[in-house]
């Protein structure tokens, strides 16, 4: 039992993670229909921007409180990443946005693989910590033992998705932001500029992304690479869960998430865990091919 | 004037981008430092003529078909020996080229059997060498330690199930373990890019493990053992060569402190030699080289020397040259041919402690 | 009438779509009050001179002045703003949004509530049936319920000129008249219309005056009346 | 024996009851409107004879044969056709390819034939080409048959669409608002072009449109739905004359 | 946009100027030629490429000879995605799972089961037969991922793509009869030039008259409308199973003359990156175009070669490269276009307007309708 409630710690952890990275490509494929490949390598730049905001924040602010530098770097992050999202929206999807849908993926694609090269080929290879803004400290509660990490990484995605939902569901921006996806045309005929909400759109993903760099960053390593596997665990995640739904979005993070911590639980041989995993998702599409809370686009025939 | 090329031409066929870039930079920088080394020195001496060394670079990206493709590039510029590819996986294709067009080829770091092998024959390759003791031997090793000196009864496993040179480790390691009477209680494994190992570590403690082994990458070994310790793990944990970067204390901190990994030297006991590529490593790259670097810098080593016993610039005598080695003194310990490309080495077991890696035993073949 | 009474003044407007030439030099121009009709034939440009007013293709030559305003340079969001409301061909409705939001949308950059509640009145008390239907996912409604949430959508937004791209296609009969009915109130009420019609016999019959577009030009114009009476409209437009 | 046979076919969208109890019996060669206000259900009607919706209650016979839970494409083989509201071409194809699709059901031959072009396969597809080529001069659009259908007025792609529909060599035809976005002159045209395929092909037609002129016109018989029910069937002149459809679908002055 | 696009334009028509400049002479003269000899160009051109292929160890050295045979098994992996991603207007993105199945297939073939019946001399003959086996038996797996394309679509069905490519790496990573990680080895240098030349013409040639048959409009239909397209009688769901089970079958073969060229495989061979390099190809070379794959497949092979020197920023600059096609050229280089050649001639305008005449012959002019006469 208490293994259980171990592992449910662990897999909402990764969950969350995920859940978060999806949450942006989500955002940014319900509003132009683009798989953004580039999305998992933004979450990597997010973690280098933290990286080095944090350790110069840290040797030039000694004084400061663990928990107030690791604010302040999350939010150069959010922003620095924010940006980095607009402006690749801007020279790289921005003159594909009436043109076949796929040549924007290709693009998408070729950006991420810049981002990694370029990282790699600039800072170089090695992996990373973020600095320890505050000391990890275990708990131990009948067996089960969690880390206050953890738990911010657990609240604050929660937080994050919450808040991002009611923004999405209630706002007139989250309106704005449906009503692009469904057609840019007629947006602009309702007073809605268009290019700005997109740019809104890939900042917002951006920023999350940024949260869910920062808070890994303290658990995980870092390197330029880290971006390709967990963006498209991110990807998977957003598509189970019904893509463009953000609700659905942060169910399909949390399936991954249990569904990678618990196939190895579960089976005598961890190493049949992708096999499960993926033959879940493939047997869950089959049941559900649109998604969990996906539901096919209304059409009229 | 002398008749010849004014340059020797040597290619490395590395992994500079792909899934393990570490290995591919640590790879290069330790082959930039031997041909530097060498032409500071005034070059590279030949039948009584110095010659320059031209290192020919090409990043295999981690994959065969362009691992395979760069050999045949290297061949076509014709370098007079290839060092590289370092993961088997793309040593193996590169192997075949190299025995395909009698171009010797010296493998850093490549530790599966089947590198030297011809698959055909089961016969050794003609061309194909390498720096490293293979898998099965550093697996027994430290199945040997863990019974001996750290008296461990009920050891778990985790390892990368995607990759040939952990699971080959952890596999045997696991049977020599179960031959010397002490089952292993877990045998988990995870796929190379996983980043949490929560799981499998929730299960090795509730195999109640008493001790961990874990063949895997410095890069990922810190996660390893800082989430098991977060989840209540006591007990001994060590691993094998892949430990051997001193990125491995940075990012481990005080959760490595004491644990023990197999591997191909010890810098503090090192011999002069080492101690001076240590140096010269530390130096220009600001950090202790690597297991990749020291066993990429013997394979230069081997190289140069196979070139100078040749005595002339051509495969065929350098080959020969490189087979007629019978021991060889590199920065990684004593190497001895026997008529194979595996070298027979000894194997250390280095111990973490207060941030350094401190000789602990060394182990015989 | 004084210039000053000329509200949108469109001179030698040129549209291509790549090598399409859709539009070749056209010039007319709609006064305050007025109901001015284009009919033409599919594909002769109506739809492509209404997307040139709200900005949504871009022009090649020629200038569209809204009172008093060149919109040469002004992107459509704020064409919008300045008081053009467009009920786009093919209804344009946002389906995966509910009938509510479709019109909550179109208040966008409108601050005063007391405003917008009147206007939700106004729509709903004109179509009744939207509001039975306010929860539901525009896409599912039926045609004429969209051709109905288009035209309550532009209402919503307001503005002193409408346009109007075949507000009556694929309506019912007494639909297509409450709709026309609709558009004479909304008229009265003060807004300017532009409207394209295929049905040119009930838009010559609601509209001032006409113009009669082919293959991008204009090739006639007139009042209402004098169109209807003309041979060449009747043969080619009002079915004989 | 009637060509087709509805019996209480029902349809609910989740809660929304779009069609209910409808029946009809439609005799080979009739001509027959649909029409009511909108939303009424019509569309959904010939969704669910052709299979793109399962009906949640009721029985559909063609030819005596059950065509609930049948797919599309096999039911359409079986012998009904059908045009869209909105026009739906393959818009990137050719006019000729749009209606070389519409012979898949009585194309044969199998893969191999297809890529080792056997003679078999050479046979059938010159047939295929043949027939479309004639099926397309004789609508008229023989002279863009390597047009792309996208590149068609308007006008031109209603009548591929219709063309596409007869390529499928149906009995029963099904048009959904054939004269929408057509102005008098063109419906004038269109009114003609049913009655006259209805005779080359000899055709049982199921019409639903807004056009008083061409349902008036051309109908022999209508049916008159609201909010799903049938409120009224009968000759056109009869249902003009019916108080409820007044009420609910034509209004209170004649319409044109 | 507008201008940077012009700008490019303006660059290139020199160059396109000079290109048809060279050419059209060239075309003219060829369509001068009497029709019986025009005949003959198509087999001539694939004779002497073949010969050329066999001539090319006297012609250029290994590497190169390498990159043309990665050039092969790249254009048969990007046409045969081709069916799929542009063609049929699906995104799938596991097509290396594909060639894993077909790769370790043909490789079992020549390594164990061929020696094992006795015929270890006639291995080299039967190689085609292995890389047929290998295909089919990647064709069967098809099905794996055609039958949930019946419900499933687009991003969707991208994921079942994925699903199946780590589904199939994983299972081989577990098998350690073949090797586990590993690998599986023992395949003998089979793969040469003249073959490679054979499979792609084969592969290009067979796809071809899939596509221009009434089954391939049928997958074309899928792409524009497939509601519309199973109101029209098209059975999608064996359009679908078609599609899949040629695409996958043609990516097996790919597998094969992969492993018996690198003479090593493992699993890690082929994940989703290999996957993502094949998609690359298909869109950078354009949608809905064999022409297309060949260029992209080239192109991209190619240049990701001549750029080796740059070591690390080779990729960097070629992603950047990419993204700059893309934009330029969103529809890659030939999408939804192809090259007159690879068009049945019965599918060609000219032979459509000849065919048009002569119904106009057959058919007496009074049917048409009143309406519809002008
Ligand atoms: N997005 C587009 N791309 C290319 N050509 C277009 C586009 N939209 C319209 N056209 C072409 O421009 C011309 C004018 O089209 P427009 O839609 O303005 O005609 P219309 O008068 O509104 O016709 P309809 O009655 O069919 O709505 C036509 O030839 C049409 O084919
Ligand atoms: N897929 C769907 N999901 C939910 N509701 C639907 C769906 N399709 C149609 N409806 C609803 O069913 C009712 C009947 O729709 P239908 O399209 O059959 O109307 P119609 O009679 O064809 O109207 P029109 O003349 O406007 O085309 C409408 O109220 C519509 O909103
Ligand atoms: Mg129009
Ligand atoms: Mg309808």
């Amino acid at each position: 039992m208490q293994g259980f409630i171990q592992q449910v710690l662990n897999a909402l952890q990764v969950g969350s993670v995920y859940a978060l990275i999806a949450l942006g490509y989500t955002m940014v494929y319900g509003i132009i229909r683009l798989i953004n490949f580039a999305h998992g390598d933004i979450f990597m730049v997010s973690t280098y921007v933290a990286f080095f905001v944090g350790t110069a924040l840290a040797s030039y602010l000694l004084g400061l409180s663990g928990l107030l530098l690791f604010v302040l770097t999350l939010i150069a992050s959010m922003f620095a990443t924010s940006l980095l999202a607009v402006l690749i929206e801007r020279f790289a999807y921005k003159p594909l946005r009436y043109a076949p849908r796929v040549s924007a993926v290709i693009t998408a694609l070729g950006v991420g693989l810049f981002l990694e090269n370029f990282t790699l080929a600039t800072i170089g290879p090695d992996p990373r910590f973020l600095p320890r803004f505050f000391t990890v400290q275990t708990y131990t509660v009948g067996g089960v033992a969690f880390s206050n990490i953890q738990m911010i990484i657990i609240v604050v995605s929660a937080l994050v998705m919450l808040v991002l939902d009611t923004v999405v569901r209630r706002t007139m921006v989250g309106m704005a932001m449906r009503a692009v996806s469904w057609d840019k045309f007629t947006a602009p005929l309702m007073g809605v500029p268009v290019d700005r909400i997109i740019s809104i759109t890939f900042a917002i993903g951006a920023s999350i992304a940024a949260v869910g760099g920062c808070l890994y960053g303290m658990v995980y390593t870092i390197d330029p690479y880290m971006g390709i596997r967990i963006g498209w665990w991110a990807f998977i995640s957003a598509v189970v869960g019904g893509i463009g739904n953000i609700r659905g979005a942060m169910l399909g993070g949390y399936i991954l998430g249990f569904v990678e911590i618990f196939t190895p639980v579960i089976l005598p041989a961890s190493s049949y865990r992708d096999f499960v995993a993926f033959s879940i998702l493939l047997m869950l599409l089959i049941f559900r091919p649109y998604g969990i809370l996906g539901r096919p686009v209304a059409q009229k025939v | 004037r002398p008749r010849g090329p004014e340059t020797i031409k040597i290619g490395l066929n590395v992994e500079l981008t792909g899934s393990i870039p570490v290995v591919g930079a640590s790879c290069k920088n330790a082959a930039e430092l031997a041909v530097e080394e060498v032409n500071n020195a005034g070059g590279l001496e030949v039948g009584g003529r110095k010659y320059k060394i031209e290192l020919l670079i090409e990043d295999n990206e981690d994959k065969k078909e362009s691992a395979a493709a760069a050999a045949q590039k290297l061949n076509a510029a014709g370098v007079l020996v290839m060092i590289g590819p370092n993961a088997s996986r793309n040593a193996i294709p590169a192997a075949e080229v190299a025995e395909a067009n009698k171009m010797p080829m010296i493998s850093p770091w490549s530790t599966n059997p089947k590198t030297t092998l011809d698959a055909a024959t089961g016969q050794p390759k003609k061309y194909v060498m390498r720096a490293c003791f293979i898998d099965d031997f550093q697996g027994v090793v430290a199945a040997k330690f863990a019974i001996t000196e750290l008296k461990v009864q009920k050891p778990a496993v985790l390892y990368a199930v995607d990759s040939e040179y952990n699971k080959g480790i952890a596999e045997i390691f696991k049977k020599t373990m179960e031959e010397s009477g002490v089952p292993v209680v877990a045998f988990e494994s995870y796929t190379t890019g996983d980043k949490d190992f929560s799981a499998q570590l929730t299960k090795i403690i509730q195999a109640g493990a008493d001790s961990l082994f874990l063949p895997n990458y410095y890069t990922e070994v810190p996660l390893q053992v800082q989430q098991a310790h977060k989840l209540g793990f006591k007990g001994v944990i060590f691993g094998s060569d892949s430990w051997g970067a001193v990125e491995l204390i940075d990012l481990c901190g005080a959760d490595c402190e004491g644990y023990f990994f197999t591997t191909h030297y010890a810098p503090d006991i090192a011999t002069p030699k080492a101690q001076a590529f240590i140096k010269a490593y530390e130096a220009k790259y600001g950090k202790i080289p690597d297991d990749v670097a020291a066993l990429t810098y013997d394979a230069f080593g081997l190289a140069f020397q196979a070139i100078q016993a040749a005595g002339k610039i051509d495969r065929e005598a350098v080959n020969q040259a490189l087979h007629n080695i019978a021991r060889y003194e590199g920065v990684t310990g004593v190497m001895q041919f026997k008529g194979t490309g595996d070298p027979v080495k000894s194997a250390v077991v280095l111990q973490i402690k207060g941030g350094k890696f401190v000789y602990y035993t060394t182990a015989q073949p | 009438m004084t210039t000053d009474d000329v509200v949108l003044s469109v001179q030698d407007l040129h549209v291509s779509y790549g090598v399409i030439r859709a539009l070749k030099g056209i010039s007319f121009e709609v006064r305050r009050g007025e109901i001015v009709t284009l009919i033409g034939a599919n594909g002769a440009g109506k739809s492509t001179t209404l997307r040139a007013i709200s900005r949504l293709v871009p022009i090649q030559q020629g200038t569209i002045v809204f009172e008093g305003v060149d919109l040469r340079n002004i992107p459509p969001h704020e064409v919008t703003a300045m008081g053009i409301s467009h009920v786009p061909e093919g209804r344009g409705i946002f389906a995966n949004l509910t009938v509510q939001e479709n019109l909550k949308l179109a208040t966008w950059g409108k601050k005063d509530q007391r405003e917008i509640e009147q206007a939700y009145e106004r729509v709903f008390s004109l179509f009744p049936r939207l509001k039975e239907r306010r929860n539901q996912l525009a896409g599912t409604l039926s045609g004429g319920e969209q051709q109905m949430l288009a035209v309550a959508r532009a209402l919503m937004r307001g503005g002193r000129l409408m346009l109007l791209d075949e507000p009556s296609m694929g309506l019912a009969p007494v639909l297509v008249r409450e709709i026309f009915d609709v558009l004479r109130e909304i008229n009265a009420a003060g807004t300017t219309i532009l409207l394209v019609e295929q049905n040119a016999r009930q838009a010559l019959k609601l509209a001032h005056r006409g113009y009669v577009l082919e293959t991008g030009t204009i090739v006639l114009s007139g009042t209402s009346q004098e169109l209807m009476d003309n041979p060449r409209v009747k043969e080619a437009y009002l079915g004989g | 024996m009637p060509l087709l046979q509805i019996r209480g076919l029902t349809h609910y969208f989740g809660g929304l009851r779009a069609v209910h109890n409808f029946n009809l019996d439609l005799e080979p060669g009739e001509l027959v409107g649909i029409i009511g206000p909108n939303g009424a259900g019509k569309t959904t009607v010939f969704n669910l004879i052709t299979g793109v919706y399962r009906p949640t209650a009721g029985e559909i016979l063609f030819n005596g044969h059950s065509l609930v839970g049948k797919r599309p494409d096999q039911i359409i083989a079986m012998g009904i056709a059908r045009t869209f509201q909105t026009i739906r071409l393959f818009k990137d194809l050719s006019v000729l390819d749009n209606v070389r699709i519409a012979h898949f059901a009585q194309t044969s031959y199998g893969v191999m034939d297809a890529l080792f072009r056997l003679p078999r396969y050479r046979r059938e597809e010159a047939e295929i080409r043949e027939r479309a080529m004639e099926l397309l001069d004789l609508m008229g659009l023989a002279d863009q048959a390597n047009w792309v259908a996208s590149s068609l007025p308007y006008g031109l792609q209603r009548r591929l669409e219709i063309a596409r529909a007869l390529a499928t060599e149906p009995r029963l035809l099904l048009l959904d608002e054939p004269a929408a976005g057509m102005n008098p002159g063109e419906i004038t045209e269109l009114m003609d072009l049913i009655q006259w395929i209805r005779r080359q092909f000899n055709l049982t037609i199921i019409l639903i449109e807004h056009q008083m002129r061409v349902v008036m016109g051309i109908c022999e018989r209508i049916k008159v739905m609201d909010f799903g029910e049938t409120i009224a069937e009968g000759t056109p002149t009869e249902v003009q004359n019916n108080p409820r459809v007044i009420e609910a679908y034509l209004g209170e002055e004649a319409i044109v | 946009m507008k201008e940077r696009r012009s700008v490019v334009d303006n660059a290139l028509r020199p160059v396109r100027a000079l290109y048809v400049a060279a050419v059209r002479p060239i075309q003219e003269a060829y369509n001068a030629l009497p029709a019986s000899v025009r005949r003959w160009t198509m087999p001539a051109v694939l004779l002497l490429g073949f010969l050329l292929s066999l001539a090319a160890p006297s012609l250029i050295n290994l590497y190169w000879q390498q990159v043309l045979i990665y050039v092969g098994i790249n254009i048969i992996l990007a046409a045969s995605l081709n069916l799929i991603n542009g063609y049929m207007g699906e995104f799938s993105v596991g097509h290396a799972g594909f060639m894993a199945v077909g790769a370790y297939v043909a490789s079992i073939m020549t390594v164990w089961v061929f020696p094992r019946m006795g015929l270890k001399e006639a291995v080299p003959y039967l190689f085609p037969l292995a890389l047929t086996i290998g295909g089919l038996a990647a064709g069967l797996t098809g099905l794996v991922v055609a039958i949930p394309s019946f419900r499933t679509r687009g991003d969707y069905l991208a994921i079942v793509t994925l699903a199946w490519n780590m589904i199939v790496k994983s299972v081989l990573e577990n098998l350690d009869v073949v090797g586990g990680p590993r690998g599986f080895m023992g395949m003998q240098k089979l793969t040469n030039l003249p073959w490679v030349f054979v499979w792609v013409v084969v592969t290009i040639y067979l796809l071809r008259n899939l596509i221009y048959s009434n089954l391939g409009r049928g997958i074309l239909s899928i792409r524009e409308d497939e509601i519309a397209s199973s109101l029209v009688s098209v059975d999608t769901r064996r359009v679908k199973i078609v599609a899949f089970v040629i695409s996958s079958f043609f990516a097996g073969v790919a597998g094969g003359l992969f492993a018996h060229i690198i003479q090593f495989i493992d699993p890690r061979t082929f994940s989703i990156l290999k996957s993502t390099d094949v998609l690359v190809m298909v869109y950078l070379g354009g949608i809905g175009s064999l022409g297309g794959s060949i260029l992209g497949a080239s192109i991209y092979t190619i240049l990701m070669e001549l750029l080796r020197p740059l070591q690390v920023w080779r990729w960097v600059v070629g992603p950047l490269l990419l993204v700059l096609l893309m934009i330029f050229r969103p529809r890659g280089i030939m999408g939804l276009r192809e090259w007159g050649f690879l068009i049945p001639k019965e599918e060609r305008p000219a032979f459509v307007d000849a065919l048009r005449e002569q119904v106009r012959q057959k058919r007496e002019p009074a049917a048409v309708p009143a309406g519809a006469s002008e």
